[in-house]
């Protein structure tokens, strides 16, 4: 019922900035779709337009069934929640709940009990006679929730709502979400910068960057399979390592040359590589695929390099390393490997979990076959 | 179809919400505005005699005396207003910033108290006030410096524009008080302890830090009493008891629109005092404003 | 030397004398002169009301006999509400007799209608400019900031004119129409609801507010201190406005209380006992306005010139 | 529930409505359409008396008049506007001498007032009135509002202490003599604190009232019966000069006491003896210096030369019929109701002290009542004496600049003389007065109405016209 279409959606402002070129996206009903991306990505732009605050300047957009292009915010049964929440700060908190509801001309009874179901269920009942001046952070996130549940609209639009958070509440708040989401099971478009956040909350994610879709896919998938070197970047902390160098073949195998002379052998070659033959390509190795050890099987992929920093982390160790030509990489690893700093080691890579993009921001990914 | 009707309104929108200021304007500012422009080539008696002189107006206007004398009237008042009330609204100000509140509200309400009287009203009691022997002011001045018990302050040439200048310096210095005040509020207290820790003594504190500080809002003062000065009329009016002062001492720029229009009945020469009267304010303020450089952050 | 050189060389012997107790903390002795310097001037900026309230009990044939009030035992003689009831005295007209009570409710009807209309449009079109982006604003700021500029002397004449041929003489209209939106209160609240954020507005559209009702039920109550401030300066503009209802009111029974009370003080009268009286009473209205709204007037207006 | 935008404007809108429903409420008179007649006068006493006598008429004639009272200034303000925009004006309207000026500017045809010349003349009111009266209200020869009053001008003085002083007022013939004696006599500090505190005469320093009326005493005017200038005679440098003598310097005999409360409190504190009263002062006297009865009485002017001219003329209403009026007929016959009005006379007599300018009306029982307040005096016959010597005083386009130009001359030459003393005084005033003459002369020449040959603008001193 609440599905929710993007086809060929653009944005481009009055003064000829295109903010979003051509998005095409389809929201399944009931499914958390987070899309994520970088400030200026034109996620935030996207949403805007899916929730009539912003003008299309292209494409269509379908909530439900209906073309929504034209319809006015307040008629195309969505809520959103703000990043700063926007709350009416003249307002107490059963008012901010109840506006909506009275806009809509909803009779006293039913605006009361709509407005104590929602409290009680976002643990603010106590709260009621307050303005959301006297109350904090996370009260105020959940009130802003709360005014978007009231309605039971066919789609809930998030803003960034956690980003005001402090750390520790935006995890807990981010679990609380993900239960929510499976109580209510409403369509839910969800905005955000933190790729964690969109690795814990979404069905799918949707990875913008520059103002177009990189990829849309269920989170792990994205993890394991970005489709470019952005996306492969995007995920993961701390992010893919990308190393300089090209592909050749020496005794029959495919190997990858890094600037520094290293050379890793590459794995399960579907042919693809063929066409990229001594051309310039990007290395990606996330750096959990590191490893002071060689891999069973997987000898000759080691590369030099010098250690510069170790943070350890407790649950692992974070190591800064350059290598001979000073490509900067970190490798993520087990907290009890005796490494330290001016160390001269060679790390070696899990090469099967390793990508190759082309050269460029955007460089595909030709290690994930096209289907 | 009522969908697309949507975006044309709210791009509707902000025109509709300034409707009722477009049809105002149109009919009471700018209509007229255009009269008043037609007007200023013309001389009028009645509705039978009306003749296009050119710009005999502007000339008439620009060489007679009696305009100078209100130009140079007008200016003087404009910078007494400026280097004598803006200074001690300032001082007064700076007085009640560090007092505790309910005293500073105490004081501030006093000192704007005056405002709250109309011009009118506050030239008829000034004019009483004013009285030679019998007067409150000159009483006041003779136990105080034994002088100006018989002064016939609003029938001496010379003393005219001082009273004026003391009856306005009663009315508005509370005005500019409170806004000198905002501004005081806003002076970084960070700031003026660092410049103490350095060594500044009060003086530098106030000449490089403060001023700096409120150098906005004064910029709003200036420009604002300069021509709320270019403006006067009501005042010196009704203190004047509707004349204008022996020998014209208390003639403004304004007054004489005043008696040329509606007195002389020459609108005509009176349209052309007052395009001269805004293109003067117009160069003044925006020099005012261009000079303290707040144009760009003044949005 | 008299009783005011005296009292102020002891106001300043007292000053020496802080500062010679404590002369290494001079804070107590300044603190001390800046509120004798505060209250001189208050003083000063008071005796004019001190000597209205005065003059306004004072027979008219003592007016001027004493600088504010006559010695005690001539009380009884010389201080009563003659002047008052001179005022309060009916009036014959065309219309009948007025009563000077009407002159107060027209003054105060006239000038709280001002103050609603005003205020009503000038927030409106403040709203527009703050929040909306449309095709000619750049023009309309402008073309408000000039127009602020030009003298309404100017105006006076076309404007009459005017009023006549749309028949609005002798009409309250002819006085609250042509002002009906302020151009300054048009920037002062602007500069207020600039600062509100965005969100809010969009939250309300999402919500089911219509544009003008997001102007009234979210706009509107945020900008509270700028109303109040505005409603002052509005009312107290109203309300002592002369050169209005002197030009465009006839009718004895509509005056206002400047015109009216300027009567008493022509060339072939001067009862300025009555006329102070008058003023006693016209001052009232204003100062509890001013005394309850204190707080919103300065907040509201200082806002204005802090962001220039 | 709370009024969601501040209690200031909840309370505001409360008073809006209250006071809304209370002005419905008060006002229960109706307006039964358009009155015939549209009267507007500006002095309140005027329009308490004309209150009293419209009801006669209204039912004499079935019509209905409507009387507003406007205050002077806007008044004139207001009808120049209306009568330049060619809005609505009032049928008729009763306007102040130096106002009448303003509307002469233009040709004839186009002064906005009736020309009632040849109506005066068909009812031979130019006989039976005082003829110099009309100057006030005509141009180029025609007359174009009727004289409400003379108001000849006297001089009421402290008769308790003038008599304590020893001084006979009959005496004093001329204002030769009235100085002499003010020297004499008069000018005194009388508690030895070092400051005169008795004068003889009221002179404001600016010279505002008093100065045109001692120059109309002197035969002086500002303009001619024709609408000439001529501010800058011999006569107008001559009483220049006396009037700065006599109110400058140390040898003044002169006290600016100015107006209202403070003059009255001067006046009886004996700080002057002295004052110029036209028929309508003395009840404004009356009225505001209630507890002088019985001490003050009336004098004619000193002259200028023995036998000369012993009064002036301060101030003058007229009564004018608009041009654009409907029932210029009606306005005529009220005009006549209200001016001509013998049993009315005796009544305004008592109620303002107002001398008409009719001359039969002056035998009237009324005007010959004692004033108390005048010591007894029969102060009607007084003005009546006088009322025939009042000299013309003819108004012209500028009256307003040139009484305004030459009270700057007055006042320029009094700076100078307190400087300088008597040594080169006329000679400045002469140039300075010269300088506003021109001043004025070029005003008057850009007039493009006036050009039409109507008025001749000639040198003041080629026209030395004397009118009685």
């Amino acid at each position: 019922m609440a599905k929710v279409f993007l086809k060929d959606v653009q944005k481009v402002y009055d003064n000829g900035f295109a903010a979003v070129k051509g998005a095409s996206l389809d929201i399944a009903d009931k499914e958390f779709m987070v899309i994520v991306g970088p400030s200026g990505c034109g996620k935030t732009t996207t949403l805007r337009m899916i929730a009539g605050l912003e003008e299309i300047s292209g494409g269509t957009i379908t909530i439900g069934s209906r073309v929504v292009n034209d319809v006015p915010p307040k008629d195309r049964d969505i809520a959103m929640v703000f990043q700063n929440y926007a709350l009416y700060p003249h307002m107490t908190v059963f008012q901010n709940l109840a506006f909506s509801l009275k806009l809509r001309k909803y009779p006293k009874a039913e605006i009361k009990k709509r407005v104590s179901e929602v409290a009680e269920m976002l643990d603010i009942s106590s709260q009621l006679d307050k303005k959301p001046k006297a109350l904090s952070g996370g009260q105020r996130q959940r009130v802003a929730l709360g005014r978007a549940i009231v309605r039971n609209p066919a789609a809930f639009l998030f803003d960034e709502p956690l980003s005001n958070l402090d750390a520790k509440l935006r995890v807990t708040t981010r679990a609380e979400l993900k239960a929510l989401h499976r109580r209510l099971n409403t369509t839910s478009i969800y905005v955000t910068h933190d790729q964690a956040e969109a690795m814990t909350l979404g069905d799918r994610i949707c990875v913008m960057y520059n103002g177009e879709i990189q990829q849309v896919a269920a989170p792990m998938e994205v993890y394991d399979k970005p489709v470019n070197r952005f996306v492969a970047g995007f995920l993961g902390t701390p992010p893919m390592n990308f190393l300089k160098g090209k592909i050749s073949s020496s005794d029959g195998k495919n190997v990858f040359i890094l600037t520094d002379g290293d050379i890793v052998e590459l794995k399960n070659d579907n042919g693809q590589l063929k066409s990229y033959m001594e051309k310039e390509m990007v290395l990606g190795v996330r750096p959990e695929h590191f490893t002071v050890e060689p891999f069973a099987g997987q000898s000759n992929n080691g590369i030099k390099s010098q250690v510069n920093v170790v943070e350890p982390l407790g649950d692992r160790k974070d190591v800064y390393m350059s290598s001979r030509s000073g490509q900067k990489f970190i490798a993520n690893l087990d907290p009890h490997t005796a490494i330290d700093v001016d160390h001269q080691v060679t790390m070696y890579i899990d090469i099967n979990k390793a990508h190759i993009f082309e050269p460029g921001e955007t460089g595909k990914n030709i290690t994930i076959s096209k289907n | 179809m009522k969908d697309l009707k949507y975006r044309a309104y709210v791009k509707r929108t902000p025109y509709l919400f300034l409707a009722p200021y477009f049809c105002l304007v149109c009919i009471f500012f700018i209509y007229p505005l255009i009269s008043a422009f037609l007007l200023s080539f013309q001389q009028t008696n009645g509705p039978k005699s009306k003749a296009f002189v050119g710009l005999s107006n502007y000339s008439f206007v620009l060489t007679d005396p009696d305009f100078h004398k209100a130009v140079k009237n007008t200016a003087i008042y404009a910078v007494f207003s400026i280097f004598l009330q803006l200074p001690i609204s300032l001082g007064l100000a700076m007085l009640l910033n560090t007092a505790k509140d309910k005293t500073k509200g105490f004081f501030r309400l006093i000192i704007f108290s005056p405002n709250l009287v109309g011009q009118i009203f506050v030239g008829v009691i000034f004019s009483v006030l004013f009285v030679p022997r019998y007067g409150l002011f000159n009483r006041f001045m003779q136990s105080l410096i034994y002088w100006g018990l018989e002064n016939r302050w609003l029938e001496n040439p010379t003393l005219v524009l001082p009273a004026v200048i003391i009856t306005a310096l009663w009315m508005y210095v509370g005005f500019n008080m409170i806004y000198f005040l905002a501004g005081l509020q806003s002076v970084d207290k960070s700031l003026v302890e660092a410049a103490r820790i350095d060594g500044a003594n009060p003086w530098q504190v106030f000449w490089n830090v403060t001023l700096p500080a409120i150098k906005p809002v004064a910029t709003f003062v200036v420009v604002m009493s300069t021509i709320g000065s270019f403006q006067l009329f009501e005042l010196p009016f009704s203190l004047l008891k509707g004349e204008f002062g022996p020998s014209s001492s208390g003639l403004f720029i304004v007054s004489y629109l005043y008696q040329m229009a509606f007195r002389a009945g020459d609108l005509g020469t009176g349209a052309a005092v007052g395009w001269i009267l805004t293109l003067m304010i117009m160069i003044i303020s925006l020099t005012q404003i261009k000079m303290s450089g707040t144009l760009e952050e003044g949005k | 030397m008299n009783g005011i050189h005296i009292f102020l060389l002891c106001l300043a012997a007292l000053f020496v004398l802080l500062y010679a107790l404590q002369p290494k903390r001079p804070k107590i002795a300044f603190t001390y002169l800046r509120y004798i310097v505060l209250a001189l001037i208050a003083a000063m900026v008071m005796a004019p009301f001190f000597w209205l309230l005065c003059s306004a009990f004072k027979d008219s044939s003592v007016l001027m006999k004493y600088t504010f009030l006559p010695p005690i035992m001539n009380w009884a003689k010389e201080i009563n509400l003659s002047n008052f009831r001179e005022l309060f005295k009916s009036q014959p007209s065309m219309e009948g007799n007025v009563y000077f009570w009407q002159y107060i409710i027209n003054s105060l009807f006239l000038a709280s209608i001002t103050t609603i209309v005003q205020m009503f449009f000038s927030s409106m079109g403040g709203y527009a400019l703050a929040k909306y982006d449309f095709k000619g604003k750049k023009i309309i700021m402008f073309f408000m900031l000039a127009s602020m500029m030009i003298p309404g002397v100017v105006l006076l004449a076309p404007v009459y004119k005017l009023i006549v041929n749309i028949g609005l003489m002798d009409t309250y209209w002819a006085l609250v129409l042509p002002g009906a939106c302020s151009v300054f209160g048009m920037f002062l609240f602007r500069q207020a609801i600039v600062g509100i954020p965005k969100d809010l507005i969009e939250a309300g559209r999402i919500d089911g507010c219509s544009e003008f009702s997001i102007y009234m039920n979210l706009i509107m109550p945020l900008v509270r201190p700028m109303t109040g401030a505005f409603c002052l300066v509005t009312f107290l503009g109203s309300w002592n406005n002369f050169l209005g209802p002197q030009v465009y009111i006839n009718a004895q029974s509509k005056l206002t209380l400047p015109v009216v009370l300027n009567q008493y003080v022509g060339v072939y009268a001067n009862q300025y006992g009555v006329f102070l009286a008058g003023t006693l009473l016209a001052i009232i209205p204003p100062a509890i306005l001013f005394f309850c709204l204190q707080k919103e007037f300065i907040s509201g207006l200082s806002s204005g010139a802090v962001k220039g | 529930m709370e009024f969601p935008y501040g209690k200031a404007p909840f309370w505001i809108l409360v008073m809006a409505i209250i006071t809304g429903l209370a002005m419905m409420l008060s006002r229960t008179f109706t307006n039964a359409g358009r009155p015939d007649l549209v009267f507007v006068v500006f002095a309140p006493r005027h329009y308490e008396a004309y209150l009293k006598l419209i009801p006669e008429f209204e039912r004499k004639h079935n019509v209905k008049v409507q009387l507003q009272q406007v205050h002077q200034r806007p008044l004139q303000t207001r009808l120049q506007s209306a009568l330049l925009a060619d809005t609505d004006v009032p049928d008729m309207v009763e306007i102040m001498n130096p106002f009448m000026g303003a509307f002469m500017k233009g040709p004839l045809d186009d002064v906005g007032f009736v020309d009632l010349t040849d109506r005066v003349k068909a009812e031979k009111l130019d006989e039976k009135m005082v003829e110099s009266r009309f100057s006030i209200w005509s141009s180029r020869g025609r007359i174009f509002a009727l004289p409400h009053d003379v108001h000849p001008v006297a001089l009421a003085y402290r008769r308790d202490i003038v008599e304590h002083l020893g001084i006979d007022v009959n005496k004093i013939e001329t204002w030769d003599d009235f100085v002499r004696i003010a020297h004499e006599k008069i000018v005194k500090d009388v508690d030895g604190d070092g400051i005169i505190d008795r004068y003889a005469l009221d002179l404001s320093i600016s010279g505002t009232s008093f100065f045109p009326i001692i120059l109309l005493q002197r035969g002086g005017r500002y303009f001619d019966s024709q609408g000439n200038l001529t501010m800058d005679t011999d006569i107008t440098i001559d009483t220049i000069l006396w009037y700065i003598r006599q109110s400058r310097g140390k040898t003044r005999i002169s006290f600016p006491a100015g107006e209202g409360q403070p003059f009255y409190k001067a006046l009886s504190d004996g700080i002057i003896l002295f004052n110029f009263v036209p028929d309508w002062r003395s009840k404004v006297f009356e009225i505001d210096a209630e507890d002088l009865k019985g001490k003050m009485a009336l004098m004619p002017l000193p002259a200028w030369e023995k036998g000369g001219r012993r009064t002036s003329t301060w101030g003058g209403t007229g009564l004018a019929i608009t041009e654009k009026s409907k029932n210029k007929e009606l306005a005529w016959e009220l005009a006549k109701f209200l001016y001509l009005n013998k049993k009315d006379f005796s009544d305004r007599f008592a109620m303002l002290n107002v001398i008409p300018p009719l001359k039969e009306a002056w035998d009237l029982p009324a005007f010959q009542v004692e004033d108390e307040y005048y010591s007894g005096q029969k102060i009607g016959q007084i003005y009546a004496e006088l009322a025939p010597e009042t000299p013309p005083d003819y108004v012209g386009a500028y009256y307003e600049m040139v009484d305004g130009k030459t009270r700057e001359v007055l006042i320029d030459g009094g700076v100078y003389y307190e400087k300088y003393g008597d040594k080169g005084l006329r000679e400045f005033v002469t140039e300075k007065l010269k300088q506003k003459a021109a001043y004025v002369r070029r005003v008057m020449n850009r007039n493009v109405f006036l050009r039409e040959g109507e008025v001749e603008i000639t040198d003041a001193n080629s026209s030395k016209e004397n009118a009685g």
